[in-house]
């Protein structure tokens, strides 16, 4: 058993006890420190395929500004424990059952039909990173500039949303 | 080297996760955290298969979802924000006036 | 020939009285309306004569019946329905009949209806009828008979209910014109039955064919002899017969001229009329003409018997009359259709004289009908009383008087009449009987014995001059009209079956039959008669009383409870059927339940969709969750997908 | 692989779209009159559209979009909605006095994105396009910030919208990993017969499924457009729906395997959308979410002709055009009758949108002739009664169903359209043949506001044109080039 | 002359033109909208005489044809004809509007624009679907003329005038529903919705439809047609609409609307799918059957003047139906006369209806009686029309039953013999129900004072009476023009399979009892 695929269990490990702590933990908060971990351990995947780029935005963009939103957010509204209302008869006696049902499915399904594909080839980092930004300018340089305005659009939303009443 | 199925399943796992997560918990803004769960999964799952292909669009698309995601979390949580204010709880069952 | 070439003016002058009188006449003095209304009958008269003369010149000529086609009625397809009006022997004389015997009761009524309302609305009614009728015995062919015989049944549903006032009245309409659909249904079959078999419904084509029809393997005519019966079951209804003949006593509570020319002397004989036409027929079917014969002999007693004991001096020549019909149908059904027609002629005198002359009585008495409440008016009213009495002798068979030789004729030909011809015999002497025993107690209650009324509400007094002349006529007709046709034996000649056979030709039956027995029978229907003036005398000649009715009497004074029994047997369940299973079950019920019940269906179902819509985001998101594996099911099953059974490429 | 100018131009509208609404944005400080506002958002919609034409047909950008006559179409419907929805807004906007800069420059940015939609030929790009009409139309759903149900709806449809688009992009994901490429059309010429591809498409299936209403994802439909301003609601109702049945369309033509994997999904998706919503709406007591159920419906009814493309595509000579021509026809003719119709819904909601109930329309024929007139035209239309838009749609959609033999399909359609005809029905009966109860609120327009009326008068036209004269739109949908070829 | 190259769009239109024109009228200015609605209609009227020229006595197809392309794909054209049998149909329709006016001028108070306009828009759609060749055009016109009639019934109806409306929408709906499925399909099969060109097709190539097919595109039409008629287990939204609807909607619906269903059968049902047709015919017949008796027996006991008067409609349609399903010239012409026999009859009963409505404000009989008295001139018209009803020689009534029944019998005696019970049902229920209305002593003090008829209805029963008298005694006038087209269609409703099945064609004259359960017996 190789180093890395040691490097992947634990990596892989710790990202599924985050999205478990995300699930059973009950405060806003800890939720989002155990989603941060997530991410952080995906961070550490995309390394071990060589998606060095990736990984750092991935630390900065998410782990950084996005995930430090939601803090702020929490923080702001003072969100406290969350009650365990459970009106939704649905959610509480079928949810459960079927969302797993369906990540079975999903899993399943992948699983039986992705095991031909090559494993990911350690390509040099700063090829890649080259790579990447030759695509994005050139050939996906249309979503690109959409995503400009997708910020935009953001922007402007929350501006609506968020201002206070009679601006 | 690590099969690239196996990061696949861990992306899957994850979605299912996220999905479970998006049934399970009552607080708007950890719902929302589960959708980021679920994208965060998805991006796993691109990463692998551009890597195991040996192209970089894979992980192009990463980049744009996660801007995406940046946005939506704005958006988002200017919607949460507002909620908060109209309703004074973040319980999602406990926003339930339009309903039958 | 100007009036044979325009014969349709006989018929249409009535109907121009009646639509003048019909529409205009209701702000006009009675002279004019009279004027009117007798008029065109009168002319109407007076064309038919001449039509006649003609027509017999016309014979002399071609030896044929005349026939002229004046306009398409009904084209379609192979059937055609033309406006044909025919003149032969015996519609002569049923046109002399209805014209003559019509006019005088117009005469009549001018003085019965004087003091009544809607005096122009009676005379159209009355022209109305005499152009139906008129119609209905010169058409040529069996669609434009149904014309008349429909247009009159609606007149005597008409006037019938001339007082709607009264409820009696307008139910005996009703009664009259539904029981008389009963009897067109059949009719109607019959019709569509012999275009089905001639391709036809006109007389010549019919006949015709009839004549040559050659019976089926099993040598019945089986259509003809059906086709008979069918026509026969109109003719019941119409001719007031077994089992229909029940509007027939209701009808009276018409005014009594109408009593005495639509139920007595003309409409009520249509049947026969139709009967005697379709003779060709008949004589191929003789099952046919047997039930004729056996229903028209049964109802001439029943109806008698009934009469013996009626109270109301019309209802007492109602059923009288249905038992005279009865004997004409007798007649017909064993061959003897020239002697049928013959009493029709006959009947219709002295019918009709006796119900004028009652009519006269009523009027005298101010509208008394029960005959208990009268007697003793052989003083007061003489006129009346002779007329009345030579009818009643008529009527009861005396010799020299119309209805011996008619009623001898038929009960001749019954007794030679090969199957049961005895019994048919018997059965029509006994009714004989009992015809002249209810006549004399008719005429012994009425103006014989004391006087059963009180003098000072009834001033008794003899009608006018227009009501007595027309009576003095009749009884000259009822008195001399058997002559002309006399058997030989009597002195006399049979004009008239002479006249009638160029229709009939050898349908003439027992004409051959031996001098002797002819005599006998007629001496024996004439000691009948004998009998039944004996008793009538016995029961009824000095002071009587009305006495309480019991067992047999109380059974015929309710007329054998036939009404009860129909309307408790058929009216009744068929309303409660309507009402209770159709209407409220079937209708509002079972259909309209399931519509209903489908629409609320439809909303019980749309409101649980509606829960589903619980406005809990954790139940959207697992309903997102549930059709994600519903597609997955769906994609990855094989049995739906053809791609993994190699659908594609 | 640099970009050339005529991809450029291909993209022209969503470029002046977008362009004007961040023009808005920076008008807004100046301008305070409502009217140029709304009259420069009417002015970007249009030039939008009527750049249309400068463009020539073409795939731009190494094949990211493809510039057709069906996306041409799709953006024509788009500018049209937008234009129609801004003037409707209008009023709106004042009488709940919200700002309006923003707001048009939303509804503008939303358009582009629905165009980006409509003209993608790549997933990724699609997903862009997605998301940004997405984004501002969760915004727009939470415009009114001060209403409860208008944030409500607003949260209710960012979690599960975002929650279905991660369903929609893991489905590019596995395709990609699939096809190693998110182009439709490479994918097409890929291997058809791989789970992932299939389990990929499954996934986009859930995502495009929520956006258009398929049950059983509609959920959210009724409760988000009752909760958005109403104006917002005719947008919804129109505007992204067309857009991803654009897409839908676009990935059935592109990709063949996809009308095998999809043909059972879309034949049971389209009963039982058929069946929820109109069943739903009977029961329905406001006449805004009935109208919201009845959309969903109508999403049943476009599925049906989804469901006939393979039969046409594979064993019919004349090719699925038939199917594709019924979905665009009744789309177009679809969107017209919501936009008048929720724009009446608005105008008689008045002040805080509070007059939305059956009782509330209650002899509105006596009251504002003219608006019960055009809503029964509407209604009509949406019930597929002749010489109205609807009935041609229905026509061709029927045609097309029974054309691929699928009649049981077409039976029940009969028979949800007859159940469509009793809740049509009722709100017709009540503004004829009820009286109002009550007293009559003061703050109901005594008559619509002379921009709503406008857009009505617009509907209306359009829907009676459509249902006497198909002939040039049919001749547009019908093209046999509607799609260009690679 | 130069119009007849548009006389058929004319004849469709011009009551739209009329309607345009009311609205330019002010809504309160009752006289003049009630004049120029009237005006219009007979005007309209007098417009479709003219199609009487263009009808030749004993011409096969269609006349006065109109033929323009409209809709490209699939090819739909506005396609007109008019032949003997919709050309009395149309000209009945135009008939009756005006004495829908005159009807209406009393009773409608409120909305009186509205009302003639729907009245004429209704006119429109009717005259539509009788002349249009082009299947999709039919059904246009079909569907659009529920939404007037609808109108009229929920607008201007009684108390539970929208149950009724309502009911009436969705039923024909339903079936027209169908009705479009059978459409789009027999396009299918034979890419085209122009009627001549698909009879062509089906007759020249009878194998273009297996049996299956056939049927149930038979039954696709024919349930729309059985809705409208209505045939037996379908006729409960009949007496509610009638009920409910005011007079003049009760004139039209009885009166024209009810034949667009035995019309559709004449036209489509039978000429296309004639095998099918056979081979339901005995069902069907026994339906019409125990429809005739059925209705008659259940209008015996209404206690609703016009719920009796509409379930009578129920059974003299069964009469239609029967004659149109033995495939007998005889019998088709009848049924075809019977139309228009019917329209004329019933639409006067409910004219007469509708007059004392005005005057009482009720159906119900129990509040009446003895109205000879007060108002003998209409006792008098009102038994002249029962009569014809019920069917009395000499009025219209008679020919149409008599012919059906005449027909029928030829072919199938026991469905005659079963349907002529219904001669005599006739006669009890209208004779019953005149009696309670009209004879003996007044019983409501209400009704003593009656008015009688003024001049304005009397004029409108008039022109009734006279068509009733003249249809009862000229009937050839109509049946040469009718007979031809019927011819036609028999001869195109020869079954297939008859050649096929070689079977003797001509069968005994009488015990032809076997018939009955057998509808392949080929008339004629």
């Amino acid at each position: 058993m190789s180093a890395v695929l040691v490097i992947f269990y634990v990596l892989a490990g710790l990202a599924v006890l985050g999205a478990v702590t995300l699930i059973l933990q009950s405060h806003p908060i800890h939720s989002a420190l155990s989603l941060i971990l997530v991410m952080v351990s995906l961070a550490g995947l995309y390394l071990l395929m060589g998606a060095e780029f990736v990984a750092a935005v991935q630390i900065i963009v998410y782990g950084g500004a996005v995930m430090v939103l939601f803090v702020f957010v929490i923080m702001l509204l003072n969100a406290g424990e969350e009650e365990h209302t459970s009106f939704s008869k649905l959610a509480r006696f079928a949810g459960i059952p079927l969302a797993l049902a369906l990540a079975g499915m999903i899993a399943a399904a992948i699983a039986r039909s992705s095991a031909h594909l090559p494993a990911p080839a350690m390509s040099g980092a700063l090829t890649s990173t080259k790579r990447l930004s030759m695509l994005l300018f050139s050939e996906f340089v249309y979503p690109f500039e959409l995503t400009s305005f997708l910020i935009l659009v953001a922007i402007v939303g929350a501006i609506v949303l968020a201002q206070r009443e009679g601006n | 080297m690590v099969p690239t199925n196996y990061y696949l399943i861990l992306s899957a796992i994850l979605f299912g996760l996220g999905v479970l997560a998006f049934v399970f918990k009552r607080n708007i803004i950890t719902i929302f955290m589960s959708i980021e769960l679920m994208l965060n999964a998805v991006n796993l799952a691109f990463v692998a298969f551009s890597q195991a292909r040996g192209q970089s669009d894979g992980e192009v698309f990463v980049l744009f979802v996660i801007v995406v995601a940046a946005a939506e979390a704005a958006v988002g949580l200017g919607i949460i924000i507002l909620t908060a204010r109209n309703r004074r709880s973040l319980n999602v069952e406990r926003v339930d006036l339009l309903k039958l | 020939m100007p009036i044979l070439e325009h014969l349709w003016i006989v018929p249409l002058l009535p109907l121009l009285g009646a639509a003048i009188n019909g529409l205009f006449g209701k702000n006009w003095s009675k002279t004019v309306v009279n004027s009117v209304a007798l008029g065109s009958t009168g002319i109407s008269f007076v064309c038919a004569l001449e039509a006649v003369r003609e027509f017999l010149e016309y014979f002399a000529q071609y030896h044929t019946g005349f026939r002229k086609e004046f306009f398409d009625w009904i084209v379609a397809g192979s059937f055609r329905a033309g406006f044909d009006l025919q003149l032969d022997q015996l519609t002569v004389v049923m046109m002399l009949v209805v014209t003559g015997v019509g006019f005088l009761i117009h005469i009549y009524s001018t003085g019965y209806m004087a003091h009544e309302g809607g005096y122009y609305r009676f005379f159209s009614y009355l022209n109305l009828f005499m152009f139906f009728m008129l119609i209905l015995v010169m058409a040529a062919n069996y669609s434009l008979l149904f014309v008349g015989w429909e247009g009159v049944g609606l007149c005597s549903y008409l006037l019938i209910g001339f007082y709607f006032l009264r409820k009696s009245a307008s139910d005996a309409g009703k009664k009259a014109f539904i029981v008389n659909r009963i009897g067109d249904f059949g009719f109607m079959l019959g019709l569509f039955l012999l275009f089905r078999a001639f391709g036809s419904l006109d007389f010549n084509t019919v006949f015709a064919k009839a004549a040559t029809w050659q019976p089926d393997a099993m040598g019945h005519y089986g259509t003809i002899t059906i086709a008979c019966l069918l026509l026969f079951v109109g003719a019941t209804g119409k001719s007031a017969q077994l089992p229909l003949y029940v509007w027939l006593p209701d009808a009276m509570e018409g005014p009594t001229p109408v009593s005495a020319l639509i139920h007595a002397a003309t409409m009520v004989t249509a049947g026969v009329y139709v009967v005697a036409r379709s003779h060709v027929l008949f004589l191929h079917a003789p099952t046919a003409m047997y039930v004729v014969a056996v229903v028209g002999c049964a109802t001439a007693f029943f109806a008698a018997t009934i009469g013996l004991v009626q109270s109301d001096i019309k209802k007492v020549l109602a059923y009288s009359t249905v038992s005279q019909l009865g004997y004409m149908f007798l007649g017909c059904g064993v061959g003897a259709f020239g002697a049928g027609i013959f009493h029709l002629m006959t009947h219709a005198f002295f019918k009709a004289l006796l119900f004028l002359a009652a009519g006269s009585v009523i009027h005298a008495m101010g509208g008394e009908q029960d005959m208990w409440h009268m007697g003793g008016l052989g003083k007061k009213i003489k006129i009346t009383f002779w007329t009345m009495l030579f009818a009643t002798i008529a009527i009861a068979g005396f010799f020299p008087f119309a209805a011996f030789f008619s009623k001898d004729a038929i009960l001749f030909a019954a007794f030679n009449s090969p199957d049961g011809g005895k019994a048919l015999y018997t059965v029509g002497l006994l009714a004989a009987v009992l015809t002249s025993f209810y006549m004399f107690r008719l005429m012994w209650l009425t103006f014989g014995g004391e006087k059963r009324y009180d003098e000072h509400h009834v001033h008794v007094h003899e009608s006018p001059l227009n009501m007595t002349i027309p009576l003095m006529i009749l009884a000259f007709l009822s008195l001399t009209g058997g002559w002309v046709a006399a058997p030989a034996l009597w002195g006399g000649k049979n004009y008239f079956a002479e006249f009638l056979s160029p229709v009939f030709g050898s349908a003439e039956v027992g004409g051959e039959a031996s001098a002797s027995l002819e005599h006998t029978l007629s001496y024996v229907a004439m000691a009948a008669a004998f009998v039944g003036l004996a008793v009538a005398w016995r029961m009824y000649s000095k002071k009587v009383e009305r006495g309480t009715s019991t067992g047999l009497h109380k059974i015929l004074y309710n007329k054998y409870y036939v009404d009860e029994l129909y309307l408790g047997a058929v009216v009744r369940p068929l309303m409660w059927l309507s009402t209770n299973v159709f209407w409220k079950v079937v209708d509002a019920g079972v259909i309209d339940g399931t519509v209903n019940g489908v629409a609320q269906g439809a909303a019980a179902v749309g409101d649980t969709v509606r829960h589903t819509q619980s406005g809990n985001t954790r139940s959207y998101a697992v309903w997102v969750i549930v059709g994600a594996i519903v597609i997955f099911a769906i994609i990855f099953w094989p049995l739906f997908s053809p791609v993994l059974s190699g659908g594609v490429r | 692989m640099v970009p050339q100018a005529a991809d450029i131009v291909r993209v022209l509208p969503e470029i002046i779209w977008c362009v004007f609404g961040v023009l808005l944005m920076l008008l807004q400080p100046y301008v305070k009159n409502r009217q140029v506002l709304t009259f420069f958002g009417m002015l970007g919609a249009a030039l939008g559209t009527l750049s249309t034409f400068l463009g020539h047909m073409g795939s731009g950008f190494s094949g990211l979009i493809q510039f057709d006559i069906f996306s041409l179409f799709f953006h024509w419907l788009l500018g049209l909605v937008a234009f129609l929805v801004i003037l409707a807004a209008d009023s709106y906007l004042e009488r709940e006095n919200l700002p309006a800069a923003e707001f048009f420059a939303l509804i503008l940015f939303a358009t582009a994105g629905m165009g980006v939609l409509a003209s993608a030929q790549e997933l990724l790009t699609a997903f862009i396009g997605l998301e940004m009409s997405s984004i501002a139309s969760y915004v727009l759903a939470g415009y009114r910030r001060d209403s409860v149900k208008s944030s409500e709806s607003a949260v209710k449809y960012f979690l599960l919208g975002s929650f279905a688009t991660a369903f929609f992009l893991y489905g590019i994901a596995l395709v990609y990993g699939a096809t190693g490429s998110t182009n439709l059309v490479r994918i097409a010429d890929a291997d058809p017969g791989s789970n992932l591809l299939r389990l990929g498409l499954a996934l986009i299936l859930v995502g495009l499924g929520f956006k258009v209403a398929a049950a059983p994802f509609q959920v959210w439909t009724p409760d988000v457009y009752e909760g958005a301003p109403t104006p917002v609601t005719a947008l919804f109702a129109a505007g992204p729906k067309a857009a991803t049945f654009a897409l839908l369309l676009r990935i059935f033509t592109t990709i063949h395997a996809a009308t095998e994997f999809w043909f059972w999904a879309f034949w049971i998706l389209a009963v039982v959308t058929m069946f929820v919503g109109n069943l739903g709406a009977i029961v329905q007591t406001s006449v805004k979410r009935m109208l919201a159920y009845s959309s969903i419906a109508h999403a049943g009814y476009t599925l049906v002709a989804f469901a006939a493309v393979r039969f046409l595509s594979t064993n019919s000579e004349i090719g699925p055009w038939p199917a594709y021509a019924a979905v665009l026809f009744y789309l177009l003719g679809y969107s017209l009758v919501k936009v008048g119709a929720f724009t009446i819904v608005s105008e008689i909601g008045g002040q805080g949108e509070r007059h939305l109930t059956m009782d509330d329309f209650a002899g509105l024929g006596t009251r504002q002739p003219f608006a019960a007139a055009a809503m029964t035209v509407f209604l009509l239309s949406l019930l597929g009664m002749p010489i109205t838009a609807g009935f041609f749609g229905k026509f061709y959609v029927f045609k097309a169903a029974i054309g691929s033999k699928l009649i049981w399909l077409a039976v029940l359609m009969t028979i949800n359209s007859v159940i469509a005809a009793y809740y049509y029905l009722r709100v017709i009966v009540v503004m004829y043949m009820r009286e109002h109860k009550g007293e009559m609120p003061a703050d109901t327009a005594l008559s619509l506001s002379p921009t709503a009326a406008m857009v009505v008068v617009v509907a209306v036209a359009a829907t009676i044109y459509l249902g006497l004269f198909p002939n040039h739109i049919l001749g547009i949908v019908l093209s046999q080039n509607l799609f260009a070829s690679r | 002359m130069e119009l007849s190259g548009h006389l058929l769009s004319v004849v469709i239109f011009f009551p739209a033109l009329g309607a345009l024109a009311l609205l330019f009228l002010r809504g309160d200015d009752a006289l003049w909208i009630r004049r120029l609605a009237f005006v219009v209609s007979v005007a309209e009227f007098l417009l479709s005489l003219i199609m009487l020229r263009g009808v030749a006595i004993g011409a096969h197809g269609y006349s006065l044809v109109e033929y323009k392309p409209w809709i490209n794909s699939p090819p739909i054209n506005y396609h007109l004809g008019v032949d003997g049998i919709s050309l009395f149909l149309v000209i009945l329709t135009t008939f009756l509007t005006p004495l829908c006016v005159m009807a209406s001028w009393k009773g409608i108070h409120h909305r009186i624009k509205e009302f003639h306009v729907m009245l004429l828009l209704l006119e429109v759609g009717i005259i539509g679907v009788f002349l249009s060749l082009d299947l999709f055009l039919f059904f246009l016109f079909w569907e659009v003329m529920l939404i007037p009639m609808a109108f009229l019934i929920g607008i201007w109806g009684h108390d539970r005038r929208i149950y009724a409306a309502v009911k009436f929408f969705i039923y024909t709906m339903f079936g027209s529903a169908f009705m479009l499925i059978g459409i789009l399909w027999l396009y299918n099969l034979t890419t085209s919705l122009d009627l001549p060109t698909i009879q062509a097709y089906l007759q020249s190539n009878p194998a273009a439809l297996s049996h299956r097919t056939e049927m149930l595109l038979f039954l696709s039409f024919f349930l729309a047609f059985a809705i409208k008629v209505p045939l037996f287990p379908l006729h409960t939204w009949l007496p509610d609409a009638h009920v409910e609807a005011p007079t003049a909607g009760s004139i039209i619906l009885a009166g024209v609307l009810l034949k667009m269903g035995t019309y559709g059968m004449i036209r489509f049902c039978l000429p296309l799918f004639p095998d099918a047709a056979h081979r339901a015919a005995p069902a069907v017949a026994v339906l019409a059957i125990i429809g005739i008796i059925y209705g008659a027996l259940v209008a015996l006991v209404q206690p609703n003047l016009k719920k009796l008067v509409a379930y009578s409609s129920v059974s003299h349609l069964g009469f239609v139906v029967l004659g149109i399903f033995t495939f007998n010239a005889i019998s088709m012409q009848g049924a075809v006369y019977q139309m228009l026999a019917h329209g004329i009859s019933t639409g006067a009963l409910f004219f007469l209806t509708g007059i004392i409505f005005d005057r009482r404000h009720t159906y119900e009989i129990s509040e009446y009686g003895g109205l000879s008295t007060p108002m003998p001139k209409y006792a008098a018209f009102f038994l002249f029309v029962a009569l014809a009803s019920m069917g009395l020689p000499m009025l219209n009534g008679f020919v149409g039953e008599f012919l059906i029944l005449l027909g029928t019998y030829q072919v199938h005696w026991t469905w005659a013999s079963w349907a002529a019970l219904g001669v005599i049902l006739s006669a009890c229920y209208l004779l019953w129900a005149y009696q309670r209305v009209f004879f003996g002593e007044v019983t409501h003090t209400k009704n003593k004072e009656l008015p009688d008829t003024d001049s304005r209805e009397l004029w409108g029963l008039l022109a009734f009476a006279v068509v009733i008298l003249w249809m009862g005694i000229g009937s050839p006038f109509f049946t040469h023009r009718i007979a031809a087209p019927v011819d036609t269609v028999i001869e195109q409703t020869k079954p297939h399979f008859a050649e096929e099945a070689a079977r003797p064609a001509a069968r005994p004259a009488v015990r032809s009892t076997s018939v009955v359960f057998d509808g392949r017996v080929v008339s004629r």
